[in-house]
């Protein structure tokens, strides 16, 4: 099985059932209220492939990947307010929320994301850039490990308490009351089951390229410099190079999962971006499995899915639940759910010991 | 002149209550490795501890003094449980134990919630520790000044049993190499459990100082916990030294950030200044240089 | 002229029992507020049960966490009106949660009941705003200061919108009314670290301090204040979000006589009040006390049933149509729904604590005041109000 | 003094040590030798309970230790040098050894007496270990082990990297210590040359089986070879 | 002679101790270089110096261009390779993928991104002439010691490092495994700048064209092996005069 998937028949195989399963028995099988959650899960895979190639694949616990999330979510978010603003008040209107917060003029920064054009281009760049900076600074100067891990959380930390006192992005309350995106009006179921169609759209297109780094000579590259990161060094490469590309794509991934969840939720805050949502992002990849391709997105939606029945159920008990599950999943099944398969079969050859030693 | 003093001071005190927090951390993460999120709810079980010891006693002078070795106790048990029933298994996957232990964290707090409630409970500050001390021109509230002291003995005492004790000696040697340790005839398991019971033991400590400038609610603690992480990886991992110096750092920071602009952006501040400090110093303020390209 | 693309209401009112949702955060760092407030709304459920329910049915309650986050509050206020089919949803606390549950209402043309004092200028066809608007809270907060001869304030806040909003409120009153301001500190919410800020409050020596300091932060705010040697006598601190329950957890000690303004405390003298207070310790326990938001949410409940009544159906467009003029008995005297802005009439108290961690009204407004969500009847709000 | 019956012992589920027998007799040097990868290391760590045995039985001393853990095993006697110059990097050289002196009687005295078996240790004490060159350390580790007086000394190519006149001393040394008595010695050797001679009987590990036994002496060099060669 | 990297009075000071102090050294292409002396005389470190892990003065040459103050990747790039005393090869990987990274440092992005199709010829020959042309897809870390160990100087040599230093590359090796690893280093040291740590003497007399001893951080002697361990010095502070044909026995 494992072995088929690997091939080129294989790959199509296996994104083919994705998409059937998507975009045909999901939409067919579930309220619109439900699809809608789903579309929301989706853009959390989104973020945990990401992750999975940072974290699963080279090895960069990233804590903070909800500040990336929330650069893509605020970008668009802005693109949506300034849209509404403009349809009911016409250029350089202010969005609603500013009016109440006392901002009278459209600040300066705000002006551009009228385009559609310019947001598309900062979602994709922005917060690329910023990785890549951000991980210039912290590669190069080879901090790793747990060092890296609370940095970046503490960077998630920052940048919603930065966010908070912003009240020229919502502060504390965010954007929200979105109408219209890019014309369609958000209201219209028929349009919500559109975004959902475009977060599935995404989350398959960003597996695939996931899936082309992973099998590239950059992907072994990157497990080369995972494990033995000095070693990669003395042959020749920049390792935090290296890193840095893992890290911006994932970055990237996650920026893009923020643009698809703002129309789709209708709101991004700080409290969706902080800390704790963060951790959340990683426990998923943790659950389904870093180092495999799809085990973090059948982690994220599981986790997620979780969350959701959990405190449906209990809703004044499901923490214990959900810590409890974290704890059992992440303490008794190190490779996730992605390894049951190959932890039920037990086969003992060398091959997995390499693999788990690694 | 006098606000620069004051800052300094106000810097003692913020850090003093971080150091608090991050001491057990330096042993528990510093030196063990291991990431623990519950550290937070460690601390909040301190605080919970000072709230019902005071219950019992009444007199809130005694039960303070009675709640400080109590919270060690009590702390210390539940790192000892945590480290028997999970950590044990993950001293090789250091970066799981963060997933683990954030769990282990969400379950105490909710736990916290439906055996206290969820608002917020009182500990009354003894009536020795009520009021300020004017120094310098500024009022130094006697409860930080207490803390203060509280931190100075806390971590004399850590440092001095790291640095020249057999059991010192012991622990740094598990936490640097589990399996060498055994040959050397010392119980790993023994030794591991007895750090994370101290480290753990500190956090309580800790939460019982703390409720005397902070509230006792399910989440205090949580909001130390990403500080304290900080202090333990500006000052160097496993570096007594390094903490002591990055908390005062970091509180004075704070203090002078504040200061000068919002506490919002205080907070931002400090994270950046951070960046920019690990890339004259990544490895921390103080470190431990080996030779292995680990 | 919006378009908005109504779903078809799922509510069934064929059984003989109606759903309603209560959503509040059971989890997270605002559970330590909103735990109580789902306790009154289930209390105010089972008096109307008791009393033969609405409109004959008994009203069953779906519980959801909102988990102290918005978009959680978006999802389940989804859930509840998409997948549990209830007539209404009572809950929320922070304005944060509010305004990310406001689109979810008016694109499902459901109901909001919202139980808590807020930053005002909001008006959706689709909320009932139960809780004071400022002006019922935070103007006659100020008015009672100006009254006792305040000249000077010094404001410190959580850093989020709602200080932030009460506080450009507080600044434009301030200079119509000659009153200085000092200062104006925020911190994260949460904070514990208020040296430098009480410091600062202390060389300033205000008349007086505007707290809209939220949650945890209070405890470590009025600990330090004390300490360094500040009292309600020489500087008196008005708090607009300590009730009841945080005087325990901040402990008496630091606070007492320190002044608050709320519309509702637990010792209002009202045959309404003493009745509720009653039922909800005999249900809760007699160490439990009961805060403004909780009568709030209580309120909410009775008055929907009342609408409900008068409307003579539960379909949302009855209910908006019929609430204009409802009214209530409620604990903190009658409250009466503005049908234009959906607001209720309040009550302005200003209370001090007492020793016994009790709020005493010391001063009180001469009856209900209409909300007046856009202060439209303020000239020197003019700058601040905002029509919709 | 070392009793090992039937040991199989491995990594997982795999086993590497297939059923291996050996006997260590008081005051007696066994040179276990064999290929790289033939399991050599392993039973050592097999030996000292750093890994359990899958089946199997390892006795010390008359007792059945199998299932004690190695700081028990340590406390009752073995010491135990492993490959790779090991040492706690973080400890000063004076910590490293003071570490196993504590809580014993003689432990400053036996602190002195390696010291001045390796002479180059004294003016590093008080350096950091994980500082000091490989050979330094390869020293350290075995004077950390001398100093908790053992019965029984495990030793993993204790001469690898270390320099050709102090590889005679630690010779001189196991071979003086064991003749003195007291001392058992089980020694893992890619140097022939160097097990044979000091070595009372050696043991062939091929594959982690038993491939062949003997006294050394005359002859033992070839015999050892043919067994190792397949 | 073809000198391919050449050193110049270098000195390596950590808080105040030269655990190097003012080396000369050149290394020829053609030769195998052994640099031998007593633990701690500073070999490593000079090792550590010259592929930029540790910080020193003095200067090092490769082709008329210094390399002091470069980073540890471009000091690579110039074909200085090195090893470590023990071997780090990627265990996760395969074989062939090891090699294949280790070959690939000046691939464009472009390469990098794609799909590896084949293995190029160079470091197919490499992975023969390593002894390890049948252990292709074995994941490195199922490898067993020596061929780790063969593995890592594959690594260098598709690497196109033409200085190779290589620390105590047979440690932990049987007898036989160091006649091949031996034979190796000659065969590729004909056109390539081979310098060998070593503390093995048979090792050393059966394979070094060249022998410079260090002592206290600086060069005690310098020449042929039997000029330099002829040397009463050497033998003194480190070859040491009762067993040194101990081990002669088995050569
Ligand atoms: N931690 C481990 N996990 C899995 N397999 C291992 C592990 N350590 C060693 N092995 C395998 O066990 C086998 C025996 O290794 P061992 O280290 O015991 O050999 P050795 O005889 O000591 O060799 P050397 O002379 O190289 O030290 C080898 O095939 C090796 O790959
Ligand atoms: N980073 C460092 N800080 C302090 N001292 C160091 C450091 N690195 C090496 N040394 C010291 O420098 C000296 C030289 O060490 P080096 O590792 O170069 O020796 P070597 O010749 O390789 O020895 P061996 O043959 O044992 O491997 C040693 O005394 C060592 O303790
Ligand atoms: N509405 C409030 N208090 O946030
Ligand atoms: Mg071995
Ligand atoms: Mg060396």
């Amino acid at each position: 099985m494992n072995r088929f998937l690997q091939t080129r028949a294989g790959t199509w195989t296996g994104f083919a059932a994705a998409a059937l399963v998507l975009f045909g028995l999901a939409p067919l099988l579930l309220s619109g209220f439900r699809l809608g959650l789903l579309a929301q899960f989706l853009c959390y895979a989104v973020v945990a492939v990401g992750i999975g190639l940072a974290w699963g694949r080279g090895g960069m616990l990233t804590l903070g990947q909800g500040v990336f999330f929330g650069m893509g979510a605020y970008l668009m978010a802005m693109h949506l307010k300034t849209a509404d603003a403009e349809f009911r008040g016409g250029p350089g209107a202010v969005p609603d929320f500013m009016e109440l917060a006392g901002i009278r003029e459209l600040p300066a920064y705000w002006a551009p994301f009228s385009s559609p054009a310019f947001t598309i281009a900062a979602i994709l760049v922005l917060p690329t850039a910023f990785a890549v900076l951000l991980g210039l600074a912290v590669f190069k100067r080879r901090v790793k490990g747990a060092y890296f891990a609370i940095l970046s959380q503490a960077l998630a930390g920052a940048f919603a308490i930065l966010l908070i006192g912003q009240q020229s992005l919502g502060g504390f309350n965010g954007l929200s009351r979105f109408r219209y995106f890019f014309g369609f009006t958000l209201a219209d179921p028929v349009n919500q089951r559109m975004l959902y169609f475009i977060a599935a759209g995404v989350l398959l297109s960003v597996v695939a390229v996931a899936l082309q780094l992973r099998r590239s000579r950059y992907g072994e590259l990157l497990v080369a410099v995972r494990d033995a990161e000095e070693r990669v060094r003395f042959l020749g490469y920049d390792a935090a190079n290296v890193k840095v590309v893992a890290y911006a794509v994932a970055a990237l991934f996650a920026s893009v999962a923020g643009a698809v969840f703002v129309p789709i939720v209708g709101i991004i805050s700080p409290a969706s971006i902080g800390i704790v949502p963060s951790i959340m992002f990683i426990l998923g990849v943790a659950i389904g499995g870093r180092a495999s391709l799809v085990g973090p997105v059948v982690g994220a939606l599981a986790v997620a899915w979780a969350q959701t029945a959990l405190s449906e159920q209990f809703p004044s008990a499901w923490t214990y639940a959900q810590g409890l599950l974290f704890v059992l999943v992440i303490a008794l099944l190190p490779g996730g759910i992605a390894s049951i398969a190959s932890v039920a079969r037990r086969f003992p050859t060398k091959r997995t010991q390499v693999e788990a030693a690694a | 002149m006098d606000l620069l003093v004051g800052q300094l001071l106000t810097g003692l005190s913020t850090g003093s209550i971080l150091l608090l927090a991050a001491l057990g951390l330096s042993l528990t993460f510093g030196q063990m490795g291991v990431v623990n999120m519950a550290h937070g709810e460690f601390i909040m079980a301190g605080c919970y501890t000072a709230y019902v010891v005071q219950q019992v006693v009444g007199d809130a002078g005694v039960s303070l003094l009675i709640a400080l070795p109590i919270g060690f106790l009590v702390g210390g048990a539940m790192g000892l449980v945590l480290e028997a029933l999970l950590l044990r298994r993950l001293y090789h996957r250091p970066l799981d134990t963060l997933l683990v232990t954030f769990g282990v964290g969400l379950v105490l707090q909710q736990a916290a919630r439906d055996v206290f409630g969820a608002p917020a409970v009182n500990v009354s500050v003894p009536e020795a520790l009520r009021g300020g001390v004017d120094l310098l021109g500024t009022t130094v509230p006697r409860t930080r000044l207490f803390i203060m002291a509280l931190a100075v003995l806390a971590v004399t005492a850590v440092a001095l049993v790291l640095r020249f004790t057999p059991a010192g000696r012991r622990i740094r040697a598990v936490t640097g190499n589990r399996d060498l340790a055994e040959t050397a005839g010392i119980s790993s398991r023994r030794v591991d459990a007895a750090t994370f019971f101290i480290g753990s033991g500190l956090a309580g400590v800790a939460g019982v100082a703390l409720t005397l400038i902070g509230s006792t609610s399910p989440t205090t603690g949580q909001s130390y916990l990403v500080d304290a992480f900080l202090v333990v990886v500006a000052g160097g991992l496993g570096r007594i030294k390094g903490a002591v110096v990055a908390a005062v750092a970091l509180g004075a920071l704070q203090a002078v950030f504040e200061t000068y602009s919002t506490a919002s952006l205080a907070k931002v501040g400090v994270f950046v200044v951070i960046v920019v400090f690990l890339q004259l110093r990544p490895q921390g303020l103080f470190t431990l240089r080996t030779r292995s390209l680990a | 002229g919006e378009e908005t693309v109504a779903t078809e209401s799922c509510v069934d009112t064929s059984g003989d029992t109606v759903k309603v949702g209560s959503l509040n955060s059971l989890s997270g760092t605002m559970a330590i507020s909103e735990t109580t407030v789902r306790d009154a709304i289930a209390l105010a459920v089972a008096e109307v049960n008791a009393a033969g329910g609405v409109q004959g049915k008994q009203i069953e309650i779906v519980a959801e966490d909102g988990a102290s986050e918005p978009t959680v509050f978006a999802e389940k206020a989804e859930k509840l009106i998409r997948e549990d089919c209830v007539a209404a949803v009572f809950g929320g606390w922070t304005s944060a949660s509010r305004k990310a549950m406001l689109p979810v209402f008016e694109d499902n043309d459901s109901l909001l009941y919202y139980p808590v004092q807020y930053e005002g200028l909001e008006a959706s066809e689709n909320i009932f705003y139960t809780g004071a608007t400022t002006n019922q809270q935070i103007i006659p907060a100020l008015d009672y200061l100006a009254e006792t001869g305040v000249e000077s304030l010094y404001l410190v806040g959580s850093d989020y919108v709602f200080p932030r909003t009460a506080n450009a409120i507080i600044n434009a009153y301030a200079e119509a009314h000659g009153i200085e301001v000092l200062g104006e500190d925020y911190v994260t919410l949460g904070s514990t670290e208020f040296s430098t800020i009480v410091n600062q409050v202390k060389s300033a020596d205000a008349d007086a301090v505007f707290n809209t300091l939220n949650g945890d932060s209070n405890v470590a705010f009025f600990r330090e204040y004390a300490n360094v040697g500040l009292t309600a006598a020489d500087m008196p601190v008005m708090s607009v979000s300590i009730a009841e329950e945080e005087v325990g957890g901040i402990g008496v000690e630091n606070i007492e006589g320190q002044l608050a303004a709320w519309n509702y405390y637990q010792t209002v003298e009202s045959p309404a009040n003493t009745a509720f207070v009653e039922a909800f310790k005999a249900e809760y326990g007699a160490e439990r006390v009961t805060s403004d938001p909780m009568e709030a949410a209580y309120n909410s409940v009775h008055l929907w049933a009342a609408t409900v009544e008068k409307a003579g159906s539960f379909a949302v467009a009855d209910v908006q149509a019929a609430a204009d003029g409802v009214s209530f008995d409620s604990p903190e005297g009658t409250v009466v729904i503005d049908g234009d802005n959906h607001h209720v009439t309040k009550t302005a108290r200003i209370g001090e604590i007492a020793a016994d961690g009790l709020l005493y009204t010391v001063w009180e407004s001469d009856g209900p005041i209409e909300p007046d969500p856009f202060l439209e009847g303020y000239d020197w709000a003019a700058d601040l109000a905002v029509t919709e | 003094m070392l009793r090992l019956r039937d040991l199989t012992c491995g990594y997982g589920r795999s086993a590497v040590v297939h059923g291996v027998s050996l006997d260590v007799g008081a005051d007696e040097v066994v040179a276990v030798v064999g290929h790289n990868g033939a399991g050599k290391t392993t039973l050592l760590r097999a030996v000292v309970g750093l890994i359990p045995a899958m089946s199997g039985t390892v006795e010390f001393d008359g007792q059945d230790v199998t299932r004690r853990p190695t700081n028990k095993r340590v406390k009752a006697g073995m010491a135990y040098v492993p490959q790779g110059q090991q040492c706690f990097a973080h400890l000063t050289a004076g910590e490293n050894l003071r570490l196993v002196a504590d809580g014993r009687k003689r432990g400053k005295a036996l602190v002195d007496e390696q010291l001045d078996l390796f002479p180059a240790l004294r003016g590093l004490l008080g350096r950091q270990a994980g500082l000091l060159s490989g050979g330094q350390r390869q020293q350290l580790a075995i004077a950390r082990a001398l100093v908790t007086e053992p019965r029984l000394l495990i030793l993993d190519e204790p001469t690898e990297g270390i320099q050709p006149n102090v590889v005679a001393e630690i010779e001189a040394t196991v071979t003086a210590l064991a003749s003195r008595g007291g001392l058992s010695v089980l020694l893992v050797e890619q140097h022939l040359g160097f097990a044979l001679q000091a070595a009372d009987r050696y043991c062939v590990l091929r594959s982690g089986r038993t491939a062949s036994t003997g006294a050394t002496g005359t002859g033992a060099a070839t015999r050892v070879r043919e067994a190792m060669a397949i | 002679m073809n000198i391919a990297l050449s050193c110049k009075d270098i000195v390596v000071e950590f808080d105040g101790f030269r655990a190097v102090d003012g080396v000369d050294l050149e290394l020829a292409r053609g030769e195998v270089h052994f640099l031998i002396g007593p633990n701690g005389a500073g070999k490593t470190t000079l090792v550590d110096a010259v592929t930029g892990l540790a910080k020193y003065t003095g200067s090092v040459v490769k082709d008329g261009e210094e390399l002091r103050g470069r980073k540890v990747h471009h000091i690579a790039r110039k074909g200085i390779g090195r090893t470590f005393q023990t071997a780090t090869v990627f265990e996760a990987l395969t074989v062939a993928q090891n090699l294949d990274i280790a070959a690939g440092a000046g691939r464009s992005p472009w390469t990098l991104l794609r799909r590896r199709r084949h293995l190029p010829p160079h470091v197919r020959a490499t992975m023969e002439r390593i002894g390890l042309g049948d252990r292709a897809d074995t994941p490195a870390g199922a490898l067993a010691h020596g061929q780790k160990q063969w593995l890592e100087i594959g690594m260098l040599l598709v690497g196109d490092a033409d200085v190779l230093l290589l620390d105590e590359p047979i440690a932990g090796m049987g007898h036989d495994e160091r006649e091949t690893t031996g034979r190796l280093l000659h065969d590729i040291a004909a056109d390539r700048a081979v310098a060998v740590v070593e503390h093995d003497m048979d090792f050393m007399r059966a394979f070094a064209s060249r022998v410079t001893v260090l002592h206290a951080g600086a060069v005690l002697a310098s020449g042929s092996v039997d000029e330099v361990s002829g040397d009463p010095r050497v033998q003194e502070v480190y070859l040491g005069t009762a067993k040194e044909p101990a081990d002669a026995a088995t050569a």
